[in-house]
């Protein structure tokens, strides 16, 4: 991304020309308004013009390239049959009646805003997003957008996203409506109802506060609100705090400083509680920096991210996460040296003396030693550590005790006291309010009208909670940007805005705010939902006195404006605000209350017997909300791989032992229900666990991406809620494992999970090999040239031993290269996902990727070592590598693929013929094959007419038959290169982002610029543990096979039992992270 | 005999027919050679003279008025697309100016009824070629040097061939850089 | 070879027995020909549909890319060798027996190399612009292709073969075309005429088509060992472990020569029945052919085993961990398939008796075929599949296109074949009176 | 246009005898022009006929030095028109080992088709103009045709002896 300065300035014109152009308040729109209409978009699909409705899938969707391949054979035959000349086609250009301010046709505008949580930067071009960035400047996301933020751009141009809203009329009809029609009926309904309701998607941000107001103005109590939000640990560590501490909210913790952290069922790299935030933290504090490495010991009951990336890792049942918890305290309170106050430490003993039996007992089942256990205390107690407790994504009837026994375990290491987690700097707010969907579940049936925003509790919530019932009988208005399955359900079904189009916004954290604002004109005649509410209570005469819910907004952060005491005035505080995304006044502070009584709530419910299912949330498509993204679906899951599909993980012994092997199709029997999914032998799992993911089996007809894939876990749980959080139970129920004898295949990714025992694919380093040689440096580019004699003369730019291109003009400028931490990668996919999206990477449909066509332009191989019941997980993104020596090149007949004097491996798409000798001649095999015209109109297997619109501009869209794979998105390595020569310098480092090194949350990705000395790759190229992917040890003079890419990887480091020794030289300058002290 | 002047009528319908197909490959815009041999743009459309909306006169606007290109081409300095200016900068003068014009009481009626003005493109490269105005213009690259005098047509034609042999014979004339890259990704 | 054949015809028989019977195949060509016909049609429908759709209708995936179609492709060239290595390197080391099959395997050579090169274009999925783009044409956009690409060497290594071959075989057709212009009537003899040039049988002429036929031959000899190897090196000028060998050309030569011979052997023997040419293809020549065969089995076999010898003596990984894999891994039963029909079953041929058993032979022979073509699709999708980086390892499964696309190309080459059966003389009839009792008044 | 003369033909049955004819009338000045025909290329017919070396080989000659030339000179032109870096190789000079394929593909095709131009020329190919003198000669007989020869000429007497099968006299060809 380019300086936000230079394109913010001024942006808040823009927004002003933005919302006065909106569609007037007054008078609902009639008819949909286009798009902003430029001949630029309509370069890029001709149909826009004429065509303006979203679904029109009448107008014929042929993208350029392939209509032109057709005149291509058209205007030869025609030359041939000596006809007259023959012109391409017309196209039209189409300019602006009014240009907006500050639009310059063919440059992109960035706009900040507040999605998923996170705070990005909105690239859009000629008014249509192209790309989510993450805004820099925001301290939750520092530069990175979460997965699903990227993937809005899909569901904001989704083909299946209504265009009208929908009314039941009576029992038998229901069809389209027009808006005005729906204020006047909702009016009438609202003037009708004894009580109304609402259950709206969890948010920070005066949201909460609207629906509040609005039910006040209606006459209804604010208890009628309840806010839903999946991912129960926000609940559960909420309400553990409020009782622990009699505060509710979410401490913030530092990772950064954090030696040690113990994680029990931990998952902050999957979803945790501020994930982009928490990765970043975690790949500064706890990978390999500055000759030391932080420690990460995990227990948990199915192998996730989180579990994949412990350097020590323990294999719990599915629910013992408690007991190991209270184990880990017990250890602790057993040692003199344990932190908290005598008083806070009675509480505690009170709590683990309650427990005994259950900890003795689990400690027995798991074969916990008390020497490991110990061994542990005096290394938490040693350094500053920190215990990360949660349920792997899922909740279990003792969630919110879980967190509760790690408050206590975080209250004896001292991470309160030594404010590894705290409250003083602001504390990060619930989305959910615990107790809210117990209540809504008690309560539903209780109202005449109730209104879902943005969520979807028919899918979400098990069957068995009795959903179904609640929004039966009554007038259900459900407000969704994409069609769910709540919305059969409802009366009233309205097509709200895409965040991307939506005003709002978020109180992350106590005391800083995040805005949320539209960056692009409405796409598919969707209205904002409470913009619906304010002009239905206008209908119903009782109007709230607000034009819509932009005022609205404005007017309650004069609050926030005014309580931050700023002497401009208001209009130039809000548009900075617009500018930058988010605003941070003081943040708010706490004082710790001692840690109170809580024996007598303390209360665990029993563990069940038996195989347990855990429907956790999936790490791509969560509960369901992502998975009409195909590119969400395609990007398989980082540890199976698995795309499109709901998968059975259970330990591959225990599958022998059951009987059922990879692809089995096996019904899965709980006490609510059965469902039928496929076996995924998954290592690292306990005997007792069956992981099943969440977000797929959605209902028939709602979206063509759904439709067919996975199935629910849900329906095999009966109805159970934690109650303390009151969030419905998700995992912990027994199932059992039924052989089908059929097999149903899993399109998996990744066909061989091992590393084969080539080591030299993922060389490791022992921490005390690494921290010997911090200092130490190595030239990966010192490569004896095959020809000497054309080796460069002495006073070149280039260093002497400059492979590159000799006596040929190579630039001294630049020489791209990208650099690849191993150390850091959490295997997340959020790479992946952004490639996709920025680079027009189609997604193919389940069919393909079984045959192995996925096109992925970097793909994430994931490793499994070490014993199968807990092995040692690595990951390897692998992008086009960019050799110097590249194999492909040479083989290409046609030269369409070739070398830039700035060391990128080209591929010409236009000049690509297909003979794929260059793919196979790729020894790592990231080129990827059009095999039929995937496009963006025809996904694999699904027909479906996706919207030509969702395309960045900036690249080719490939049609069949070409070869194609990563640039080192040259498109932006163009962009940055234009702006440094308009302004006579060369590109700064850091100024170039590729779209993989933006979304990478944990900052393992590093591009830039080869040849100068001081950038970050080049460095991190030099680094000691710095590796060429199958390129030998040059150091050692072995050179693999001398493809000398640009991409470097950086080797993992492993805790080899020395890192007592590891606090050597370089320990700690600069506040980095490093075990400290002696080994006990 | 007969079958020597049958062989020689033979010869002479197949040189005939060689000529034909000779002609037919040297049309406007068509050289022999290379053009009968290449996909794609086998026409190089020079003098390609759409029908516009209205008969823009270039002249009058570059030559009389003296305006200068980018006066209305404003992002051809800033961006890949030069841009064709929106309505709004020819109502600029054209509110007051020669408003009895048929051409301009065209520009007026799409001005009030907030429409744009659809034109047809002209230079139309395909859509794999990512040209950019941008460094060129800021290079000095003189806009005549592609697109020929446009001060002297109204609606413009297309001069050059825009094939990409023609972009290669400039980049290399002036070591600007010739790796595919360069305009194709 | 070294025995005399045991001639009960003379010269005078020659032009009666092989001309006559031309225009009355026995009732196998037809059905033969049909059969190929509907082979043609799959071919053509399968391809069209690929046209339409894309190269996906075919099996192929990452990380093999290539897959039945370059089987194909390989295989067939490999066919295309044997009629040039009969006609040119035999005729320079003076074997006679090659006068009897040399007609017949230069034909299989033109039609199999047709075929052949029928399938990069198949394969690339978009013909159009790999006949535009492959060769050096000159074009508006000053880029010409890769002459560092082994693709391009293909190009031209394929057709200057398919070029010096059809000039080969049509340059020994021209006296025959001639004896068959002096026996028929009519247009048919205006048709002929033209096609043998006029020839007159001159002694002069005899002699410059002797000496030119003796500089094709030179000429033809080294492009005949070339061709393979060029094709070898589209493999072996890669780094894929399995495919990145010094080996190669030798090995893939042998490979051409022994699928070669014996395709010739699996035609010659329904060909011979069919067009009743018992009298002049013999066994003692057949015999000759199932030598040649048995020789190449057992270079074939020698270069299987240096391949894994030196696989495992490089001590690479990389390299060893296809071979195991190609051996023992999931593409073992075509590994197996090869190792048995190319070097376990010719070794019966030791025996003089199953060399003189047709019926045995030409199962043998079409074991062969078999195991050539498993063996090129060995090379390619086991090489392919499971390379370096396991993360990327996959699986091919041939399609209902490829499978397609194959018998098309079978019976592509069985029509052109056929026909050519049936109109031209499949056995030199020149050079079979060569080798046939001179006619002398004194018998000496 | 002008026919050329008749003459005598004889067409003998055996070998042995043609050679002998042949040896007979060799270097004679009344057997001037004299054809022989011969199903196929005896050996025998060569050495009684004792011609020079056949000029096809300078065709062959020709032909490949041509087509070694243009091989190269294609691919390094095309390499230096546009010098494209591929696989860290330089275009041009560097890359030249990769043009010995071109050439010498280029050497045999082009040397190939001028052999058979060659040889075409040399054996007066075609030739339209010519007439089939009997149509056993492409079969199983061989024959001597001398031109301006009468039936009871000397030449006709000679033809004779050495065991002609048949001798016919040819009106003009």
């Amino acid at each position: 991304m380019r300086s936000i300065d230079s394109d913010l300035r001024g942006l808040e014109d823009q927004r002003e020309v933005f919302v006065t152009n909106d569609q007037p308040f007054e008078s609902p729109a009639k008819e949909f308004v286009p798009g902003p209409l430029y001949k630029n978009i309509e370069e890029v699909i001709p149909e826009l013009a004429e065509s303006q409705e979203i679904q029109d899938a009448s107008a014929a969707k042929k993208l350029p390239v392939d209509r032109r391949d057709f005149m291509r054979l058209f205007s030869v035959s025609a030359a041939l049959a000596s006809t007259a000349c023959v012109y391409r086609p017309v196209e039209k250009a189409v300019p602006y009646v009014e240009q907006p301010k500050d639009f310059v046709p063919g440059v992109a505008n960035y706009y900040a805003t507040t999605i998923d949580r996170v705070g990005v930067v909105v690239k859009t071009r000629e008014g249509r997003p192209v790309f989510v960035e993450g805004n820099p400047e925001h301290p939750l996301s520092q530069g990175s957008p979460s997965i699903m933020a990227m993937s809005e751009l899909q569901a904001l141009f989704h083909p299946d996203r209504r265009v009208a809203p929908q009314i039941q009329y009576g029992t038998n009809r229901r069809g389209d409506a027009n808006w005005d029609e729906v204020y006047d009926r909702l009016g009438v309904r609202l003037k009708d109802a004894k009580k109304v309701g609402f259950l709206v998607k969890g948010t920070t941000g005066h949201g909460v506060q609207f629906y509040k107001d609005f039910l006040k103005n209606i006459g209804q109590s604010e208890d009628n609100l309840y806010l839903y939000e999946t991912n129960g640990i926000y609940n559960a560590i909420s309400e553990a705090h409020r009782l622990a501490f009699g505060i509710d909210g979410i401490p913030r913790t530092d990772m950064r400083r954090t030696k040690l952290i113990l994680g029990v069922g931990a998952e902050f790299l999957d979803e945790g509680v501020a994930p982009i935030f928490e990765q970043k933290s975690w790949s500064v504090g706890h990978t390999f920096r500055n000759g030391a490495k932080g420690r990460f010991v995990q227990f948990e009951s199915r192998l996730t991210l989180t579990g994949g990336k412990a350097d020590e890792r323990h294999v719990i049942g599915p629910g013992d996460e408690l007991a190991v918890t209270l184990a880990v305290v017990d250890s602790l309170l057993k040692r003199s040296e344990a932190k908290g106050t005598a008083a806070e430490k009675a509480n505690i003993r009170a709590v683990v003396d309650a427990q005994r039996s259950l900890i003795d007992s689990t400690k027995q089942r798991l074969k916990l030693s008390d020497d490991l256990l110990n061994k542990l205390a005096g290394e938490l107690l040693s350094r500053k550590s920190l215990v990360q407790v949660g349920e792997s994504g899922a909740i279990s009837p003792n969630g919110t005790l879980v967190q509760l026994a790690g408050i206590m375990a975080n209250v004896l290491v001292g991470a309160y006291a030594e404010r590894l987690q705290f409250f003083d700097q602001g504390w990060f707010k619930s989305p959910g309010r615990a107790g809210d969907i117990a209540r809504f579940l008690n309560e539903g049936k209780t109202y005449d009208v109730l209104f879902v925003v943005n969520v979807d509790p028919a899918f979400t919530m098990p069957a068995s909670s009795g959903i179904a019932d609640i929004l039966k009988g009554r007038s259900i208005i459900s407000m969704q940007s994409m069609p769910c399955a709540t919305d059969t359900y409802a009366e009233f079904a309205l097509n709200t805005h895409n965040p991307l189009e939506a005003w709002g916004d978020e109180e992350l954290v106590a005391g800083f705010w995040s805005l949320q604002q539209p960056t692009v004109r409405p796409v598919a005649n969707s209205r904002q939902p409470e913009d619906i509410l304010l002009w239905a209570a206008a209908k119903m005469g009782k109007p709230m006195g607000f034009e819509d819910y932009r005022s609205y907004l404005r007017d309650k952060w004069k609050l926030v404006y005014k309580e931050s005491g700023i002497n401009k005035d208001f209009e130039t505080f809000f548009k900075a605000i617009q500018r930058k995304g988010f605003f941070v006044s003081q943040l708010s502070k706490r004082d710790m209350p001692a840690f109170g009584t809580v024996a007598e709530r303390f209360q665990p419910l029993p563990l069940k017997s038996g195989m347990r299912l855990i429907a956790h949330l999936d790490s791509k498509l969560r509960d369901g909300y992502g998975a009409d993204r195909p590119v969400l679906q395609e990007a398989g899951d980082g540890l199976t791989t698995i795309t499109w599909d709901t998968w059975v993980a259970i330990n591959p012994n225990k599958a022998r032992e059951l009987g059922v092997k990879y692809n089995d199709l096996v019904v899965v029997k709980g006490p609510g229900g059965s469902f039928e999914a496929s076996i995924y032998p998954l290592p690292g799992l306990h005997y007792d666990t069956v992981a099943v993911p969440r977000g797929r089996g959605q209902k028939q007809g709602l979206s063509r991406i759904t439709d067919g894939v996975g199935v629910d876990p849900l329906v095999a749980l009966v109805a159970e809620v934690d109650p303390l959080s009151g969030d419905p139970v998700t995992s912990g129920q027994t199932v059992e494992i039924i052989k089908t004898g059929r097999r149903y295949r899993l399109a998996a990714m990744q066909k061989h999970n091992d590393i084969a025992n080539r080591r030299d694919i993922m060389p490791v380093y022992p921490l005390a090999v690494a921290v010997a040689n911090v200092r130490k440096e190595k030239d990966l580019d010192d490569v004896p040239d095959l020809y000497p004699s054309l080796a460069p003369k002495e006073g070149d730019l280039r260093s002497p031993n400059s492979y590159l291109f000799p006596d040929w003009k190579a630039s001294t400028e630049y020489r791209w290269g990208m650099s690849i931490d191993l150390e850091r990668c959490t295997g997340c996919g959020a790479c992946t996902v952004a490639c996709d999206l920025e680079n027009n990477v189609p997604q193919i449909g389940r069919e393909q990727v079984l045959i192995g066509r996925e096109m992925h332009w970097i793909r994430v191989d994931r490793y499994f070592s070490g014993p199968v019941d807990n092995p040692e997980v690595s990951y390897q993104p692998v992008p086009c590598q960019h050799c110097n020596h590249a194999p492909c090149e040479a083989v290409c007949p046609v030269y369409a693929t070739t070398h830039d004097q700035e060391g990128l491996n080209v591929q010409t798409y236009n000049r690509c013929v297909g003979t794929r000798y260059c793919a196979n001649a790729c020894p790592y095999k990231i080129r990827r094959f059009n095999w039929f015209t995937h496009k963006w109109n025809v996904m694999g297997d699904r027909p479906i007419d996706r919207n030509p619109r969702a395309l960045n501009p900036d690249v080719t869209v490939r049609t069949r038959g070409i070869m194609e794979k990563c640039t080192l998105c040259v498109q932006r390595i163009r962009e940055g290169k234009h702006n440094a020569k308009q302004q006579g310098r060369l590109v700064f480092d850091g100024e170039i982002r590729t779209a993989c090194q933006v979304a990478c949350p944990s900052d393992a990705i590093t591009f830039g610029n080869l040849l100068d000395p001081n950038s970050r790759v080049a460095k991190n190229r030099k680094d000691y543990r710095a590796y060429l992917l199958l390129n030998g040890k040059p150091e050692l003079g072995e050179y693999g096979l001398k493809t000398l890419p640009n991409v470097n990887y950086i080797a993992k480091v492993l805790h080899d039992g020395s890192e007592g020794i590891a606090a050597g030289d370089g320990h700690d300058r600069s506040g980095a992270p490093g075990p400290a002290g002696g080994h006990p | 005999m007969a079958t020597v002047s049958k062989s020689f009528s033979h010869l002479a319908r197949l040189i005939m027919l060689m000529a034909l197909l000779f002609q037919s490959g040297c049309g406007r815009g068509q050289k022999f050679w290379t053009n009968w041999w290449t996909p794609g743009d086998t026409v190089d459309n020079v003098g390609y003279h759409p029908d516009q909306p209205i008969e823009f006169p270039h002249n009058i606007h570059v030559q009389k008025l003296q305006m200068n290109c980018e006066y209305c081409h404003s992002a051809a300095r800033r961006s890949s697309s030069a841009g064709i200016p929106p309505l709004n900068t020819c109502m600029g003068c054209h509110q007051y100016a020669q408003t009895d014009k048929e051409a301009i009481q065209y520009l007026n009626s799409k001005w009030k009824a907030k429409e744009p003005v659809v034109w047809t493109k002209v230079h139309d490269l395909p859509d794999f070629v990512r040209f950019t105005h941008r460094p060129h213009v800021q290079k000095g690259v003189d806009c005549s040097e592609c697109h020929g005098d446009v001060s002297q047509m109204t609606t413009v034609s297309q001069a050059k061939s825009m094939q990409m042999g023609w972009c290669i014979e400039c980049h290399q004339a002036n070591q600007a850089p010739i790796s595919c890259v360069t305009c194709h990704y | 070879m070294s025995e005399e054949v045991k001639w009960n015809k003379t010269i005078s028989d020659v032009n009666d027995g092989i001309l006559s019977n031309l225009g009355k195949p026995h009732p196998m060509f037809y059905a033969a020909w049909i059969a190929s016909i509907i082979c043609v049609i799959i071919g053509a429908s399968t391809w069209a549909w690929e046209i339409s759709v894309g190269i996906g209708i075919t099996g192929k995936t990452s990380p093999v890319y290539w897959g039945v179609l370059i089987t194909d492709f390989v295989f067939w060239v490999g066919i295309g060798h044997a009629g040039t290595l009969i006609s040119a390197i035999l005729f320079l080391f003076r074997a006679k027996w090659r006068n009897t099959v040399n007609r017949s395997a230069e034909a299989m050579t033109v039609f199999a190399v047709i075929t052949a090169g029928l399938f990069p274009l198949i394969h690339v999925g978009r013909l159009w612009l790999a006949l535009y783009w492959f060769p050096p044409l000159p074009n508006t956009n000053n880029i010409w292709p890769n002459f560092r690409s082994p693709l391009v060497w293909d190009l031209f290594a394929i057709s200057t073969y398919l070029t010096i071959s059809l000039l080969f075989w049509y340059m020994g057709l021209v006296p025959d075309l001639a004896s068959i212009r002096d026996r028929v009537k009519g247009l048919k003899r205006l048709v002929y005429g033209v096609m043998c040039f006029g020839w007159r049988g001159t002694a002069k002429q005899w002699h410059h088509y002797e000496a030119g036929y003796g500089f094709l031959a030179a000429l033809a000899t080294p492009l005949v060992l070339s061709v393979h190897s060029i094709v070898s090196w589209d493999f072996a000028m890669s780094i894929q472990p399995g495919w990145h060998t010094t080996i190669f050309p030798p090995y893939f030569v042998a490979g051409a020569i022994l699928s070669g011979c014996a395709m010739v052997y699996t035609l010659l023997i329904p060909v011979r029945k069919m067009f009743r040419m018992e009298e002049f293809i013999r066994p003692e020549h057949l015999e000759a052919c199932i030598k040649l065969t048995l020789l190449t089995s057992t270079i074939v076999f020698y270069a299987y085993a240096v391949e894994f010898f030196v696989a495992w003596y490089s001590g690479n990984a990389y390299e060893w961990g296809v071979f195991e894999k190609r051996a023992i891994g999931p593409y073992a039963f075509y590994f197996w398939v090869m190792v048995f029909c190319n070097c376990i079953f010719p070794m019966i041929w030791w025996s003089k008796a199953m060399r003189n058993n047709v019926a045995v032979s030409l199962v043998v022979a079409v074991l062969i075929n078999v195991g050539m073509w498993f063996e090129r699709y060995n090379i390619i999708v086991s090489s392919l599949a499971e390379d370096f980086l396991p993360g990327s390892w996959g699986h091919f499964q041939p399609t209902w296109g490829d499978i397609g696309l194959t018998v098309g190309s079978f019976g592509w080459f069985s029509f052109w074949f056929l026909i050519f059966c049936r109109f031209f003389p499949i056995v030199s009839m020149s050079e079979l009176k060569l080798i046939m009792p001179k006619p002398l008044s004194k018998k000496h | 246009m002008k026919r050329r003369p008749g003459g005598v033909l004889a067409v003998y049955r055996y070998l042995d005898q043609l050679t002998d004819a042949m040896k007979k009338i060799k270097g004679r000045s009344d057997f001037d022009d004299h054809e022989v025909f011969s199903p196929t290329s005896y050996h025998e017919i060569e050495e009684a006929a004792d011609y020079p070396p056949s000029p096809v080989r300078y065709f062959t000659l020709a032909g490949a030095l041509t087509g070694t030339i243009t091989g190269f000179t294609l691919a390094l032109w095309i390499d230096y028109d546009w010098p494209l870096v591929v696989g860290g190789k330089l275009a041009g000079l560097y890359s030249l080992p990769a043009y010995f394929i071109v050439g010498f593909e280029l050497t045999i095709l082009f040397g190939g088709l001028m052999t058979i131009l060659g040889m075409l020329v040399m054996g007066r190919l075609p030739n339209p103009k010519q007439r089939i003198l009997d149509p056993r000669f492409t079969d199983d007989r061989f024959g001597i045709f001398v031109p301006n020869a009468t039936l009871d000429g000397e030449q006709a007497n000679l033809l004779k002896q050495c065991g002609a099968e048949e001798i016919r006299l040819i009106e003009s060809v």
